[in-house]
């Protein structure tokens, strides 16, 4: 089973400690364990402040106050050691770890070029700090990429606010591509572009992780992404995972209450059926509920949800849930 | 003379333009856009994505931005040529709604005085006792409560219910017209479809008409009977929802729905069929022909030369030169 | 009940004025600082009439401790250097006052006029602003004062100061209400029936108020720093004691020379100390208005 | 390009504004004040007292200078003439030199003083706002702050005096004497004189720029540029620390610190010419102090519309030297 574990991540419990009025923490990853496997697509989906923007800076090794990890790992099986990603320092994490097993495209990805420096620069610099290569082999090597990956070559002399936002969201795709690393974090890689450039993007990381055979974490709150690209989906709800489940499994049968819920709402063309949404809203994670978080918005609640969060059990075959409905106590 | 006082709203050429940047070149954001909208209550969806000018359209018709060319008419009457008294009226009668919600609302005033203010200056109540009364109902239309949002600023509020009040605030003047700029796009998924209920619920109880600005055409199905895409300032089709989203007509409107994700994962296989991308959007605003040309599988040098002038195909409207042969 | 009314205002500010105090740090201290300097100024009230007259202590003396005239010490033309140093202190802030009042008046309603009516009166009105700033500010007062110098007086001074600070703040606020004017809720307002005035007033003046007040701080800052420039050169009122002549007055008699350093020391001192709680209540006030800083209330 | 236009017109404008408003306080000026000044010259001079033309050509030329002579429009013509083509005429207090020759003998040490001070107040307090900010929460940064915050809002000629009690009386280092400047420009002397006369003057314009102005702004922007994404894309992607200061930190620093450095200049230049001054210095400063207390008032604005038009023409220079090193305002 660990055989093929691109990454193994336990018991995480993280969150922010907000200074304001006195210090409060915010509850936002709440004892998350997740195995992602070699070569495949593993989706997080959740709505926004469900926490999984943090479990992926969590993940990276990227703390940075406000944000502390109170306990878990991560651990990142390589060919020759087992490397445990938040027990090394910083600069380990820069030299070992960073772009050269683990690279990332972060939110809002269409706004993270340095508005000064030359699209050929972020390339150079980035191979620099990890490949150990020359600044004109670098060059080369970015142009062959580029000219790959079907962007236009010219675009590598061009400053960020020359090009238009799906250019630079596929740019900031091919950055993290260029190292080729063994996993590839995305967080929202294709959100603020419209549906046609969105599909170019998807199809740019989705073939190159069917040349490179490595493993991609794509965190995103539409559902319906999840559903063209994932080999596997987990759903998380204010700080914890409620489902993993292989995309088929959770789409055509969900079991966890709020995803199927979720997937009701959702409004899909071509049927006009009155839909509902889900009442109440998530949680303060500041003061998240006793028991089970979805309880006080489920319609199936019972008196155990009140009062014991329940477990992350393994409800069919490669299908997790967490939920009393299917725990049986 | 009949014919035109059914129409409620009316838009025809309308031209907008902006300037690009500090200094730079002029642009049209807003290009010869044509759109009507029948006096039976409807909610017509105006659909594309960011920077097509679907927000600067909803800006003119509602009096903020003037356009250079071409005129709003509502209800028969120019819009930008209203009497001080038709001002008023006109307010009343048209409202409208946020992308938003927290920016919708000065964070420095209570939520209720927008109510009061509303009630005072457009409908016309003075008395405070009144108002309540009239406050109340508008909100249990959006499922609130007075003694919910009394004292409170807007940052008390969450965004799905901050989003309800302005549409109760909105319905306060009973408006004939809501003009709802993305109104869901910031909420997340499970909210989403509860305000739209709302939409498809007053829009039966209070006659009211939507203009629905979106780029999610999922939701817009889900509520709407008609639909108008734009494309860079330009509608390229319009017509009934069904016609428009089951018979595409126009290229780009079938490389949108072809590109729609869906929960269907049947579709995976044909999502990642390979697909051609523009690489130089900015300058697609400055296109003197159709502003599709540099994506159009169809294109032909007369596309580049000449916009086409609008085509009445089967029930929708079509600008494209493929069906003038 | 105009009078309860305008009571409750101003209650509502001593209310905002110790929200602030508790706030920030920095306020506290500048604050207080201020009040400090201000009760020195307001002592002027006491000095005795022969304040004013030359000679009329010892010249040159050391500060003792057996009077209040001595306790500074005497000039070099016989003043008491406390006496002078309170009517000095208050004299400046009397223009630093005038000057605050004028042009950032002048300079809310200019930018005001620009951001909201925009197109032509905003680019007139935004290249006379430049300009102005392109002037180098000394060099005109110093000409302003040279010409009119027989009829200059604190009042007058502080409207020579005001020429060159007033495109400052129209500068600034109308960036404000160009940024203010683009808001959702601006939109919002005109969509509930609310006229242009009362939108200035009730949607747009709130936002920039908090901006107005921290303006008025460093305008005086600037307006107190620019007299004591002029005085250097002996453009000031030097008939009358301002911080600025005062230090006229030192380079003149050579006091640094004379190593006179109690008749140096209090009005520089001042001046610093001045300089520094005006600073500290602005960037104070910053603090506390900044949104983004406050964790949003 | 519509920016160079812009930017050339408002330059123009500028300087015409600042003339038309000397020209229109002149006219408030009485005209005893050049009957005062024409027998004050000949008091100095001695000359040419019994020759009635010499008088009538001296009250000829004052009246020119301060557009007194003729209709409006031509006072204000021939005014902008004189201005624009820097003729002022002869000064009061150096009879009969011309109040140009005086000038351009003092200019070179005043634009050496400022250029220098600036620039290197600039980089240095630039440089070190941003270092600090990386150390935001440090004891040092602590300790920079505050002392910034105190010398942020004292003028530069305050602190100029604090200067001169501290080197010229505590710590003799420096003579507050007018320096004797040897005739050889290539000799050592020269040099060491040059040091004296600057050093102080210098300081005093680089300490408050440096640590204060230019440390606190550099510091606020860059704690801006830490909360931007692109500068934390650049650390998820791992790049070497002194890369993110130089090509992330510093260089997004520059273009609006260029802006303020051209929106400042006047300020500063105001600054240093009192500082000049206080510290006997050969500039301009000092001359139109000596100006200011002899009533020389050709000299006086001489200087004054000198120093107009030279900050004015710097800024125009900053202003389009701005586009050239950011991108993003760099069009067609």
């Amino acid at each position: 089973m660990s055989q093929d574990a691109a990454l193994i991540i336990n018991n995480i419990f993280g969150g922010y400690f907000v200074k304001y009025n006195g210090s409060k923490y915010v509850d936002a990853v709440n004892d998350v364990s997740l195995l992602i496997r070699r070569n495949e697509i593993f989706g997080i989906a959740g709505e926004s402040g469900c926490g999984k923007s943090t479990l992926l800076k969590i993940i990276y090794g990227y703390l940075r106050p406000p944000l502390i990890v109170k306990q878990g790992s991560v651990i990142l099986p390589l060919k020759d050691e087992k490397v445990s990603i938040l027990s090394l320092s910083e600069e380990e994490r820069r030299r070992k770890v960073w772009w050269k097993v683990i690279s990332w495209i972060p939110q809002n990805s269409m706004n993270v070029l340095n508005p000064t420096m030359r699209i050929k620069d972020n390339f150079v610099e980035i191979m620099r700090a990890h490949m150990n290569i020359a600044k004109k082999e670098a060059m080369e090597m970015a142009i062959d990429y580029l000219h790959k990956t079907g962007l236009p070559k010219d675009v590598i002399n061009a400053f960020p606010h020359q090009l238009s936002g799906g250019m630079r969201q596929r740019l900031v795709i091919a950055l993290a591509l260029i190292t080729k690393p063994q996993i590839i974090l995305a967080d929202e890689p294709s959100t603020a572009l419209d549906v046609v450039m969105q599909r170019g993007v998807l199809q740019l990381l989705a073939n190159s992780q069917r040349t490179l055979r490595n493993t991609i974490v794509m965190v995103t709150h539409d559902l319906a992404i999840h559903a063209m690209l994932c080999d596997r989906v987990a759903i998380m709800y204010a700080g914890k995972i409620v489902e993993i489940a292989t995309s088929k499994e959770l789409f055509e049968d969900p079991l966890h209450p709020y995803t199927q819920m979720l997937l009701a709402s959702l409004p899909r063309l071509g049927d006009k059926e009155l839909r509902q949404g889900i009442r109440g809203s998530p949680p303060d994670l500041s003061a998240p509920p006793k028991g089970c978080r979805f309880h006080p918005r489920c319609t199936y609640m019972k008196e155990i949800c009140k009062s014991e969060p329940p477990l992350l059990v393994e409800a069919d075959k490669e299908h997790f849930v967490s939920c009393y409905l299917y725990s049986g106590v | 003379m009949i014919e035109r006082s059914k129409i409620l709203l009316e838009v025809k050429d309308l031209v907008k333009k902006f300037r690009y940047g500090l200094f730079g070149f002029e642009f049209k954001a807003l290009d010869k856009v044509n759109l009507k909208l029948g006096e039976e209550p409807s909610i017509c969806t105006l659909a594309g994505e960011s920077g097509s000018g679907k927000s600067t359209l909803a800006k003119v018709i509602l009096r903020v931005y003037k356009p250079e060319e071409g005129i709003v008419l509502y209800r028969g009457k120019n819009i930008y040529e209203l009497k001080k008294s038709e001002v008023k009226w006109f307010r009343k009668e048209v409202q409208a709604i946020f992308q938003d919600p927290f920016a919708s609302f000065n964070p420095m005033r209570k939520i209720y005085s927008y109510f009061q203010e509303t009630a005072k200056s457009l409908a016309d109540i003075k008395e405070e006792a009144e108002i309540n009364k009239v406050v109340d109902d508008v909100l249990a239309e959006v499922g609130l409560r007075i003694s919910d949002i009394k004292e409170k600023y807007p940052h008390e509020l969450s965004g799905g219910e901050l989003q309800r009040v302005a549409i109760a605030r909105a319905l306060l003047t009973k408006p004939r017209l809501m003009i709802a700029d993305e109104p869901v796009s910031m909420l997340d998924a499970s909210f989403r479809v509860s305000v739209l209920n709302i939409f498809k619920q007053v829009k039966e109880e209070y006659n009211i008409s939507f203009l629905y600005i979106t780029h999610d055409l999922a939701t817009s199905y889900y509520i709407s009977d008609y639909i108008a895409i734009l494309y860079r300032g330009t509608i390229l089709e319009r017509g009934p929802i069904d016609e428009v989203l089951k018979r595409p007509l126009h290229p780009y409107t079938k490389m949108l729905l072809e590109s729609l994700p869906t929960l269907d994962l049947r579709k995976r296989e044909y999502y990642m069929h390979p697909i051609r991308l523009s690489q130089i959007e900015e300058k697609e605003f400055l296109a003197t022909g159709c502003k599709f040309v540099s994506r159009c599988p169809y294109a032909e040098e007369k596309c580049k030369l000449q916009a086409p002038p609008d085509k009445i195909v089967n029930n929708s409207i079509v600008r494209c030169w493929l069906y003038h042969k | 009940m105009t009078l309860q009314k305008a009571l409750s205002k101003s209650l509502r500010i001593f209310g905002i004025l110790k929200r602030v105090l508790k706030f920030s740090k920095k306020f506290r201290i500048g604050f207080i600082l201020f009040l400090a300097i201000l009760a020195l100024g307001l002592a002027s009230n006491f000095s005795p009439p022969y304040y004013s007259y030359l000679y009329y202590l010892p010249t040159g003396m050391q500060p003792k401790f057996e009077s209040i005239d001595l306790i500074f010490g005497t000039t070099a033309d016989g003043r008491s250097v406390f006496w002078v140093l309170t009517h000095a202190i208050m004299n400046s802030l009397i223009i630093a006052f005038v000057t605050a009042m004028i042009a950032c008046h002048i300079g809310l309603v200019f930018g005001l006029i620009a951001g909201m009516k925009g197109g032509a009166v905003d680019k007139t009105v935004m290249f006379i602003t430049d300009a102005f700033i392109a002037i180098p500010g000394l060099p005109l007062t110093i000409m302003l004062v040279m010409i009119l110098k027989p009829i200059v007086n604190l009042i007058i001074i502080g409207i020579i100061i005001s020429i060159i600070s007033w495109p400052w703040s129209s500068r600034m606020i109308r960036a404000m209400a160009l940024s203010i004017k683009e808001k959702d809720f601006i939109t919002s307002a005109q969509l509930s029936g609310m006229s242009t005035l009362k939108i200035i007033f009730l949607e747009i003046f709130p936002h920039i108020l908090g901006f107005h007040l921290t303006n008025i701080i460093n305008t005086m800052l600037g307006a107190i720093g620019a007299e004591v420039g002029l005085a250097f050169l002996g453009l000031s009122i030097l008939e009358i004691d301002t911080l600025g002549t005062m230090i006229y007055w030192i380079q003149r008699y050579g006091a640094m020379l004379r190593n006179m350093w109690w008749w140096v020391l209090p009005p520089v001192m001042t001046l610093i100390f001045l300089f520094i709680a005006l600073y500290l209540i602005s960037a104070g006030l910053q603090e506390y208005l900044n949104p983004r800083l406050r964790g949003g209330r | 390009m519509r920016y160079i236009l812009y930017r050339t017109l408002l330059l123009i404008a500028t300087i015409l504004m600042a003339f038309t408003l000397t020209f229109l306080m002149l006219k408030a000026l009485p005209v005893d004040i050049v009957k005062n000044m024409v027998a004050r010259s000949m008091a100095v001079t001695g000359a040419a007292l019994g020759d009635p033309e010499a008088v009538q050509r001296m009250y000829d030329m004052y009246y020119e200078l301060f557009g007194l002579k003729g209709s409006l429009l031509e006072q204000y013509l021939g005014f902008l003439r004189r201005f624009l083509t820097l003729d002022f005429g002869i000064s009061i207090l150096a009879r009969p030199t011309t109040v140009r020759e005086i000038i351009s003998y003092r200019l070179p040490w005043t634009t050496t003083l400022l250029a220098f001070s600036i620039v290197i107040a600039w980089i240095l307090g630039n440089i070190m706002g941003a270092i600090a900010s990386l150390f935001e929460g440090s004891k040092m940064s602590k300790t920079l702050q505050a002392i910034a915050v105190t010398l942020y809002p004292i003028p530069y000629y305050v602190f100029a005096i604090v200067l001169t009690y501290l080197f010229a009386y505590i710590i003799p280092l420096f003579s507050l004497a007018p320096v004797r400047i040897p005739e050889n420009i290539f000799s050592l002397e020269f040099l060491s004189a040059i040091f004296q006369a600057m050093t102080l003057p210098a300081l005093s314009i680089i300490i408050p720029g440096a640590l204060g102005w230019w440390f606190l702004s550099s510091r606020a922007l860059a704690l801006n540029i830490l909360s931007e994404d692109y500068y934390y894309y650049g650390e998820i992607q791992g790049l070497p620390k002194r890369l993110l200061l130089r090509k992330y930190m510093l260089k997004n620093i520059m273009m609006p610190q260029i802006t303020a450095l051209s929106l400042n200049l006047g300020g500063i230049f105001g600054g240093a010419l009192l500082t000049e001054m206080l510290f006997n210095y050969p500039g301009l400063g000092q001359l139109l102090y000596q100006a200011v207390n002899a009533g020389d008032y050709p000299l006086v604005l001489g200087i004054v519309s000198l120093s107009i038009i030279g900050v004015a023409v710097a800024a125009y220079i900053l202003d389009l030297i701005y586009p050239l090193m950011d991108p993003r305002v760099r069009y067609g």
